[in-house]
């Protein structure tokens, strides 16, 4: 793999970068947020974006879509990263859309994806449980047979972007263990389908990650019985490298903007930026992010490229543990230099911070991602 | 027995008769301590009576000289009485920048008619303070502010803003420093004064911080008017007695650190534990055991100077370690309750929280400010690297 | 417990610094090395500690001690650390001399209790074996009853101070499995005895760790059988408090020439302790070293007033994990702010890295204590 | 077969044919590796010939032009080299500063006739190069370098002393920083000059390091010679010269970092393994697994920044960062190593400890220079915040 982007990605990231930066995009998110908007997005830039295409970037172009891959993708994300779009690509696009993509019959596709690459419906994974610590295989909501159909019964939390969707991805064990890998079938759940109740819940980023109740409600079977693990494992590590480069575009854009704080801001008569002890901890950062901008190349690369599975968890494990570490490091060490002003509500970093704790925990923390990587290269 | 226990049980059997029920077993909530004032809102009415009768004790203030209204306890019985306080989970008399700042910097630096004038009403609650000493362009510079005071026969107009006031939205005066001349080394022209902020001249407006929650505040003077009579120290030689009141600050900050919620028993209820007792994620646990060393680690600094100073040390400018330390502690202790909560921890609103998970949420986002506020992290550094260690430059 | 010098101890401080302090101490240490001393210590300077009084110091005075506490002992160790004096006061004294103490009987006080506190004789402590990971509980030698006597077989591995030793105390398996804290008996063998094999060898500080093979030599055994394991526990404890004490003053004196070297070197046209980051990473040392005084006070005289277990193990756990940190931090730092003259090793530095490693890992590093000090509070 | 296939066969079948069997499979052993010179002095014999053969084929230099007795190769060609002979677990050619340092500069800055002299010398390992920079008071602060070169006809005659100077006992020439202009900026005084070593006017003394070992020197010059014509770059342009060195020097450092022994394996060695196949120690476990993708981090950065040059990006100032990373990669890699051995890591001497153990205390040592040699750490950072990110001051 060519850690380089070719011109045609070097355009696409041009474009997502001026589209996402337009109309002072961080103040959006914080109208959205003073608004209480239970969506947590804005539905009309949500279309615009798929207008540009952009919920079409991973699909095979007979379904609609545009037959890239992550390495477009991350670029996409990065961009939203920098400007805190809150649209739901990385839920709707990447995650669902890969698992209708990779396990769908063309009923399913024409049904869920094709509305989804045009804009018109979204779907959102309900993988998680309570106090699963991340762990994908923790799974104790069950699916039986009964009628010939699914019913499904049990709590799926944390579901990204789950309130008002048009449906649900869930994950339900239908047989094994509670924590076995093997034994998880998915199932898509309609939207007002007897028997599911999404309750709208707020994070600290004001986004919505709800609880999904299921009281025998009715699923139809995405994939084979029994066999959703493997594939379910794919999405979320594709997932999350989509949401390493939203981290990406975060932290570039906090470290610039406490770059530009440091070369204006003047306390003992000087510019703080001429003071070494900040100096060496921002070149410090600076390093950290040029890693970061590797890893999220590298994993992106690698899914797209590298069959092989535990490289893979390797690269992924590898990307998500270091910008999730250098976005906390970097969005705290934008606060400390900001001083005073950084905490107040109306300056921006605040929400970068709030963002950066969110994106920390979703898939997996750094020490998840370490004993990850340890079992995938055996030790 | 001894007069220590003496004054325990006479202690404890006054505090069971006189305090009142609806306080009992309050001591963790914020809003079950009076702060006093001259138009205090309080959530328990049994609040203005607990003042009151503390108060009249001296407990408000319990090491204060009893002429002011303390107590005259010894540090010893002031201890007891925190220990019995506690027992019953009462909260304390008195809370506020009166008893932690300006107070110990009167009793320090003010004259007798100073001290006869304020301090009474300190420890009584009459009157609740706030301190004017960040300005928009003097935060780490702090010497650099510009709010002027120039005389007026014997008052001072003053004219300026402050930033970052804790609590001025519902303080009655302000300790503040001003600009009294322009020329020479900055810091040889700030004076330290006392000002009534109901008059006209005086604007607060809050500031709404990323936690949703508004501590602090905007100030503004607009031709606000105090009595000479109010200069604390030396007319330009106010900055000595803003050095100290800083001690008494990082002091207050430092000891924010204390332990609350128990680590270990936050990892058992959400990582779960082995059949050997130990905390089922192994990463996790060995990091609250570095939390949990680290505190040990303070607190028996925090006594070796606190033992230090009741053997005659004078404290000096390695009181910045405990606020330095004592706030990256704070800090380091809410993001780890985070990590342990995992995405429970980020909650904002909705049935799926706990009341403890949103309320940590909050926690965590406010910490952020402690190695910001009363001096920032780098600047106790400063301090340290220079009048600690000696190191030029 | 105040945590305070009361005058007679300051004056101690004082006696054993000054004491410690003549004659270049750090250049007598090199001399030792370059010499290759293989005892790695010199016998007419432990002479004069012995005259001094120090090898009586945590002894009853009916035995010919001070009858002073660890409060004591540390400020001995503590002098001896920013000397970085080799004189076997921790093995011998602390280590040994209270297992006597403790378990003997009035005949093995006298024969090796005495002659220690009078610098005649000197035992060393053999408790650990090889790969066991600081485990005392972890012991594989054995010990079993033949006419009448104890006859001793196994390799004991990192004796302290064990070459030339006039006898070991021997942490034997008596029954239980291999890693049982209970069925260890302590015994005492003679240097000479049949079966007995010390081999010398030199760690990275110059001083000698050695092998000790019994082959079935003969041990008098020390306390009761089976009960060892207890004593041995307090006896490590007591010996690793002494430890941090040596820490102590090694970093307290590693970072004074550290302080010293940054106000006097010039580079770029100023003294380098002007230079902001420098002064900062200064002033954390500062305060570490801060907590390093607290916590050794503070677990010294928690094992001399204190009863608890738990909260002893909780203390001194937590005394050797931060002065074991402490220690490789400011060594690494002091090497650091030196540039390449404390690489160098005619440069004292250099010997104080050395001997921080050594103690970083002698009775279990951080991470072993971090975990001792969970256990001991229950997590 | 791609061309690059054809090459690789190729290469393998002359490899096979070719190298001498005492060096296959000693890859490792630092002293099977040539460093050429006048008097080079083996510990293996077959290491002259085996020299010899590689610098015939120009696989000494791969990819330096043939002119000079390089190999012409392209990266991709020079990368499945290097893979043929890691395979057959051989050494390269030759190693030294020629090819990492004075080769590349001169390459990049040496006159057509410099390069015909010096360059064929350095791909045949006829010379054997060392670089003296540094002087004892102009360590990090590089450019106040005091070592006089006065003209005198056409030579230099140089007066000073250089300290540092890795490998000079074993060195016949020397390139050298030297001070021919003292008025005005220090920087725009120094020149860049190559001297031969065999010459009255050297003398060379080894330090005595804390690891035991003496790879650096000390280097006196009393009178020593130079032609005119041995000045790279301008006369008083030294220093443009001397930072293209230094980013060669930088980057060779940084690279030292490349894995050697298995991180994991050597866990599995000294801590076990549970049923599951982890490693018994969890944290060291999450401390090695940090490490790994540490390395595969930096790994993955200097592919990117390789492809990046590949397509005609100029290498700048962030080179800082591969000599800054990379250091403390291999510093923190060489203490976690110890920590895994645990007291079996703190030999020197004895029966008791492998021969690996008692090589890698001496290589931990070894390392704590790292981030003093080549640039400080700090200096690196400083490069990144002046250079890199443009703060002021």
């Amino acid at each position: 793999m060519k850690l380089i982007l070719d011109p045609a990605q070097a355009m696409l990231a041009k474009t997502a970068s001026d589209f996402a930066n337009k109309h002072d995009p961080v103040d959006r998110q914080r109208q959205l947020r003073n608004d209480k908007s239970e969506l947590g997005y804005s539905p009309a830039v949500w279309s615009e974006m798929a207008d540009l295409g952009w919920t079409g970037i991973p699909f095979a172009e007979d379904l609609g879509g545009l037959g890239m891959g992550m390495a477009e993708a991350v670029l996409i994300s990065e961009s939203m990263g920098e400007a805190l779009a809150p649209e739901p690509f990385i839920s709707a696009v990447i995650f669902a859309g890969s698992l209708i993509e990779a396990l769908g019959t063309t009923e399913q596709k024409q049904a869920w994806l094709q509305p989804t690459i045009e804009g018109q419906k979204r779907l959102a994974v309900a993988h998680q449980e309570q106090a699963t610590r991340f762990d994908p295989a923790h799974c104790t909501t069950t699916a039986e047979q009964v009628d010939g159909g699914w019913r499904l019964t049990g709590t799926k939390a944390h579901v990204i972007d789950g309130y008002d969707a048009n449906g649900w991805v869930v994950a339900a064990r239908t047989s094994g263990g509670d924590r076995d890998e093997d034994g998880i079938s998915l199932f898509i759940v309609a939207a007002g389908a007897n028997g599911a109740t999404c309750t709208h819940q707020a994070r600290v980023d004001s986004r919505n990650a709800s609880t999904l109740v299921l009281a025998g409600a009715p699923g139809e079977l995405l994939g084979g019985v029994d066999g959703g693990g493997p594939a379910l494992s794919e999405a979320i590590d594709r997932a999350t490298v989509a949401l390493c480069g939203e981290m990406l575009g975060m932290v570039r854009e906090a470290f610039e903007r406490t770059i530009e704080y440091l070369k204006t801001r003047e306390q003992f008569g000087a510019k703080i930026g001429t003071f070494q002890a900040l100096q060496h901890r921002a070149a410090e950062m600076f390093v950290e992010i040029e890693l970061c901008k590797s890893v999220v190349m590298g994993a992106a690369r690698t899914l797209d490229e590298d069959g092989d599975v535990s490289n893979r968890i390797a690269q992924v494990a590898n990307a998500k543990a270091r910008c999730s570490d250098t976005v906390i490091l970097v969005t705290n060490e934008a606060l400390q230099m900001h001083g005073g002003v950084g905490m107040t509500d109306e300056y921006d970093i605040g929400l970068f911070m709030k963002r950066a704790r969110v994106c920390e925990l979703t898939f997996g923390d750094a020490s998840y991602q370490r004993n990850r990587f340890a079992k995938a290269q055996g030790f | 027995m001894s007069d220590l226990e003496t004054f325990r049980s006479e202690t404890r059997s006054w505090l069971e008769a006189n305090a009142p029920d609806a306080l009992r077993g309050k001591r963790n909530d914020p809003e079950a301590v009076p702060w006093g004032g001259r138009n205090p809102n309080y959530k328990y009415p049994e609040c203005a009576d607990w003042l009151d009768l503390m108060a009249a004790k001296g407990f408000t203030a319990p090491t204060w000289p009893t002429e002011y209204g303390g107590g005259g306890l010894s540090r010893e019985e002031a201890s007891v009485l925190d220990q019995e306080l506690m027992d019953l989970e009462l909260p304390p008399g008195l809370t506020g920048f009166g008893l932690s700042m300006i107070g110990p910097t009167l009793l320090q630096y003010g004259t007798d008619q100073q001290k006869q004038e304020h301090l009474p009403n300190i420890t009584g609650g009459k009157i609740r303070w706030c301190q004017g000493y960040s300005e928009p362009n003097a935060g780490s510079d702090l010497a650099s502010l510009a709010s002027a005071a120039v005389r007026d026969g014997d008052e001072f107009v003053i004219n300026g803003q402050k930033i970052w006031t804790s609590g001025a939205d519902h303080a009655d005066c302000i300790f503040m420093l001003t600009r009294t001349e322009t020329s020479g080394k900055k810091q040889a022209g700030i004076t330290f004064i006392l000002v009534d902020m109901d008059q006209d001249g005086v604007e607060v407006r809050p500031i709404l911080l990323v936690s949703g929650a508004s501590p602090f505040c905007e100030t503004f003077f607009r031709n606000a008017r105090a009595k000479v009579s109010n200069v604390i120290g030396e007319i330009n030689g106010g900055w000595t007695v803003a050095k100290a009141l800083l001690t008494f600050e990082r002091n207050m900050i430092g000891g924010m650190a204390a332990a609350r919620t128990s680590l270990p028993d936050l990892g058992a209820e959400y990582l779960g534990r082995n059949d050997d007792g130990s905390l089922a994620d192994p990463i996790l646990r060995d990091e609250i055991a570095q939390m949990e060393m680290d505190a040990l680690s303070f607190g028996l600094t925090v006594q070796r100077n606190a033992d230090a100073v009741k053997s005659g040390k004078q404290p000096g400018p390695e009181s910045s370690m405990f606020k330095y330390y004592g706030t990256e502690l704070n800090m380091r202790r809410e993001q780890l309750m985070l990590s342990i909560r995992e995405q429970q921890g980020l909650g904002w609103e909705g049935d799926g929280y706990s009341t403890d998970e949103l309320v940590q949420t909050r926690a965590w986002l406010r910490s952020r400010g402690n190695s910001i506020e009363g001096g920032t992290s780098e600047v106790q550094l400063n301090i340290i690297s220079k009048r600690v260690l000696g190191l030029p430059g």
